[in-house]
């Protein structure tokens, strides 16, 4: 198919769209939730876009069972507030089932789930916990950050034969940008550069990469060049991408909205400074640009608080170059 | 209703119509901008919070939902420091961190609003074992909707409580959906009650519009509770005035007739409750009507007025009770 | 019995003893160190799986749980890969990976064993998803323990198969304790089956070491759900001849008295079923039985046989099978 | 208290005594789990010793109940493994009720859990998982790797405020040990320096504290110095004690028997590269010494292999200080 053509979408419609043009394609494609998306279910209807109780631990054994018998189920948990119901079945099942049973069948399943904060939704529904799910070995982790990164991570995550977690950035969910028309799939664990720079490697995570590219723009002002780079998948990780800029810029920042302890920050910060050739590069301290510890508060100011923004990611880059 | 004096049942009526001037407000500042976030409005289903609560002493704790603003007030909340929590503001009960859902009164026995649909059954479930445990007859009353009896967390909570003969009433306020999937899709049988044989208890249908049979279903739950005979499961049967939220583009898969015909006076707790009262003699004058109704509107004025003087908190502020000391 | 033939219900026993058989040998290897980890004997309740199973055909799925010799063995597993599984070894179910609370056979319908206590249930939930929309009137079928009839997925899974009526057939191996807890402890009613009621569908009590009784159980729940009346609820009673596990020093609530008469032949499932089969003429002579034994006892020398033969996995396939092309 | 005796216990025995040594103090206290610990059932019976239904989320739930009405409840979740079923308690509940309802009341709670592999018991019995906990900003997180730490830090825990989570190493549970009788207890956030050392830090974790150890003994054969540090607890966590050392070493290896992806020790690593003095103080790169990037297989030799081990730590930090 021609790629030339692109069109203006939303980052939640381009997820929409790259799971309709799946399912169109895959007859064994399937889709749960506790609330339907509209225009799944308008297209679709039953038995393929499901509406069901409030369950999502069933929900997500079923989409096991489902897949081991030759479906590929998409199950959206809704806000990842509501996974953690699931967690069993994600961690000691989905994530081991294909290695435990010696890679006997596979089990190609999409979560989907939404993160972040930004509504005023307070502490339970407004985590960004993907962090924690990088621990469990057997899982693929998606986390893009445009209407074009969306559509082509979900096509990847369909066509995909082992469990992946689809992140959602709700925070961004209505931000609009150009998708490409046509089949365009995005391979896992290729990082974006969503701007080239000279002097500094920013890597940011999902809305965090707009706040960067805002950043980046300040940066620009006083005469800093400013690398960004969005890593798309957390598993796999394209650390290859992030070790060959910070060889270029000798400095690395790496801004995420979640809590900085045990985090994907903390991940890829451990992996350049292990790295001979990387840790020789850099040029100063990594910096690390995160939420604060502490559950996400309700009130507006509050919450703007807790969560990081361009603004301390340009003071900290500021800060690493000193100028 | 021999054991309620009539000014019991004026007080009734009065939580009532506060609870739904409390909703309308609510709504009111969230289109507004005042109050962030999400707000469920409990309008429609007060006879529910206030006639169970109705049987309650301090000493008794409730659990609430994602729909909480009712049983706070039906505990005994604090107006003031519940609106100025929905405002953000450092004077609400949970000092701007909670919001809507989550606001809770541990002073009054109110545990807590919950975000999580069904989670909070299992800590009600644990507030109960301590009653049991203080062995001073205390009870816990879990509030939970239709939609979250179908989650694992009910069965295994109401299991154990059955077990173990805990002091616990379970109220499922089945309004007959859990945002757009009707109760009939979800629950396969006729009543969330019918779950109750499953652990042994009684299961109890109750009509949720009705304030004096709630009154007396839950006075019965209670009373076993307290007399160490375990759990009751009462379902409540009654329906939500508005969309699953205040947002402006909520879906509302409901069919317009069918809420059409909730709304109507014979079905709407609170003019039922009026029509009662009226109907006795003595009971509530036009002039005690309208006196309340002037009186319930006040405190609603004087808590927005209290929110609104409340300072926001400041933003060192986010730093505290992350842990206790 | 008028379904089975002689030569079937001969096969049933058959298949009871490999189970019996097999159970005795993987206790003796687990004090020998030749298996390693955990064991859970499936003795003494031959007669739920081999009863079920002998409904299904090979298109019907089914999983277990942390006791899955048995299953594995009425689904038809190859007992070499089962006990080279259990050896660790390359050529084993799982190439070494699984151990014995994680074989499957997917090519036969056997959606594995599972370490959650009711970790399978919503699996096979799903699978039973997967045979309604294939149209075709498979089933799927469910084992599982008293103890896991108190666990969230159970109300989740069962609730969501009777509203969405799935062919489904949840068979609860109610063996009276788990663990060293009695079910009359964590059931509040007196049997598992009462649960059924809750979710509008049948819930059937059988003998469980009667292996004709579960078969016509079995039949008619999964006559039921091929014709898409949805789900069943089976309580199979039953009793574990072996501790929980094969762990030399591992407790044992269960009054010896009570073990001991769970033991005797007229419960035994086995000598009960030899003793029908040889009160009807014809059905199983003395010599046919002895045959029968040495049969079984020389798969079992072969199965072992096979396991040792079979290599260890090499270090490197540690790193396979994490992620599937 | 005098602390001048000391007996010999096993690290699961300290626990326990640690745990009745409380119980006898506060009648608040009282404990659940699907199976009771003999000792204590024995000593302290119903209602203080519950067995329970198999509902770890129940019990999880119910524990926060009973704190936020008075009681110190106790929950053995038993294997980690069990503890997912839990997790939206543990994680949308426990974890953030303190905060949400700011501050009104305290939640004492431990949550105990058994940690670790080595006992054949395949992918869902052998994990480790204590990392992603880490991102849940309001629990305190202990793992203690001998038996005077078990006791002490168990003893702190049944006393704090916060629920807590206590990991207990199953691989080292019968390991023996001095333990001071008296009311010995740990305080938070204070790591252990298990060995002192010049050339090398060594953070390790639980089990791996002994092979790392072991490892030190065998590298001063080759004339290389390490020091071995526990932190002992997770959260909070005790960089200051792993920075001084790194400050005098110039060295740091981690030693953690989980994968390494957003790990605790991709955290320190990451608190350690990004602070300026300890980066500056750093003479090669960090190395991290992890679990293989796989769940845990079941046969012996297999499992070994996916566990990091003494011998692993001997060569990476030989390979560091390039002798
Ligand atoms: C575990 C979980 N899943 C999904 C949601 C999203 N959600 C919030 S309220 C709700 C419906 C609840 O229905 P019901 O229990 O009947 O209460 P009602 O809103 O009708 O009062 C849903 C699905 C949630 N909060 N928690
Ligand atoms: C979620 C969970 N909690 C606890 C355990 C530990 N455990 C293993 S088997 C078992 C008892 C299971 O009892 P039951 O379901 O009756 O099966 P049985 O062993 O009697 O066959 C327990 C508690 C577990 N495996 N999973
Ligand atoms: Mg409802
Ligand atoms: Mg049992």
């Amino acid at each position: 198919m021609t790629q030339t053509q692109t069109r203006t979408l939303s980052y939640n419609d381009a997820i929409i769209e790259g799971i309709a043009e799946e399912m169109r394609r895959d007859p064994q494609i399937f889709h749960m939730s506790t609330e339907a998306p509209g225009p799944l279910a308008a297209e679709f209807g039953m038995p393929r876009v499901r509406q069901t109780p409030i369950a999502e631990s069933a929900l997500t054994g079923m989409a096991i069972g489902a897949a081991g018998a030759g479906y590929r189920p998409i199950v959206d948990w809704r806000l990842v507030t509501f996974c953690f119901v699931a967690m069993d079945q994600i961690v000691n099942q989905a994530a081991k089932i294909h290695y435990m049973f010696g890679g006997q069948t596979t089990f190609p399943i999409v979560f989907r789930t939404t993160v972040g904060g930004g509504a005023r939704r307070a502490a339970q529904h407004s985590q960004s916990p993907y962090s924690m799910f990088m621990q469990l070995t057997g899982l693929k982790l998606a986390l893009p950050s445009t209407p074009a990164d969306a559509k082509g991570l979900i096509k990847t995550a369909i066509r995909d034969n082992n469990p992946v977690v689809f992140f959602e950035a709700g925070r961004i969910g209505g931000m609009t940008g150009p998708v490409p028309a046509g089949d365009v799939a995005i391979p896992f664990g290729q990082a974006d550069i969503k701007r080239a720079g000279a002097d500094v490697t920013i890597v940011a995570l999902a809305w965090m990469v707009h706040e960067a590219l805002a950043a980046a723009e300040e940066l620009a002002a006083v005469g800093i060049s400013a690398e960004v780079i969005d890593p798309r998948t957390l598993a796999p990780l394209d650390i290859a991408t992030i070790r060959a800029s910070v060889l270029k810029t000798g400095h690395l920042a790496l801004a995420d909205e979640a809590p900085p302890n045990a985090s994907a920050t903390a991940d890829i910060a451990a992996r350049i400074a292990e790295d001979p050739e990387a840790f020789a590069a850099l040029k100063a301290p990594i910096a690390r640009i995160s939420g604060l510890e502490a559950p996400i508060p309700y009130s507006p100011a509050l919450e703007d608080h807790v969560f990081p923004g361009r603004q301390r990611i340009v003071e900290r880059v500021r800060a690493l170059l000193g100028r | 209703m021999s054991q309620l004096t009539p000014d019991r049942q004026r007080q009734m009526l009065r939580q009532m119509l506060t609870i739904r001037r409390f909703e309308e407000r609510a709504s009111e500042g969230f289109r507004a901008g005042e109050i962030y976030g999400v707000v469920h409005a409990y309008s429609g289903e007060e006879a529910v919070a206030v006639g169970v609560c109705a049987t309650l002493t301090d000493r008794d704790k409730i659990i609430s939902n994602h729909r909480g603003h009712g049983h706070c007030i039906a505990k005994g909340a604090d107006l003031d420091r519940m609106m100025a929590e929905l405002f953000g503001r450092a004077d609400g009960y949970c000092k701007g961190k909670g919001g809507s859902m989550h606001i809770a009164d541990f002073k009054i026995g109110m545990l807590g609003a919950n975000g999580i649909v069904a989670g909070g059954i299992s800590i009600i479930t644990g507030a109960g074992l301590a009653a049991q445990m203080d062995g001073e007859g205390a009870v816990a009353v879990g509030f939970f909707g239709d939609g979250a009896s179908n989650a694992g967390p009910f069965h295994e909570s109401i299991n154990i409580a059955a077990g173990w003969k805990l002091p616990v009433v379970y109220v499922c306020e089945n309004n007959q959906w859990a945002v757009n999937v009707p109760a009939a899709e979800s629950v396969p049988t006729p009543n969330v009650a019918d779950r109750a044989a499953g652990y042994g208890i009684p299961g109890v249908i109750v009509d949720g519009n009705d304030v004096f049979a709630v009154y007396e279903a839950a006075a019965a739950a209670v009373a076993r509770a307290r007399a160490g005979e375990g759990p009751t499961l009462i379902e409540a049967k009654t329906y939500r005035h508005r969309p699953h939220t205040e947002r402006i583009d909520q879906p509302d898969a409901r069919p317009k007739e069918e809420v059409a015909r909730w709304l109507e006076p014979d079905r709407d707790p609170i003019p039922r409750l009026i029509a009662r009262l009226q109907a006795q003699q003595g009971q509530l004058s036009d002039q005690e009507l309208a006196e309340m109704e002037a009186a319930v509107q006040a405190d609603i004025a004087r808590a927005v007025a209290f929110a609104k003087a409340s300072p926001f908190p400041t933003l060192a502020s986010a730093l505290d009770d992350v842990f206790a000391a």
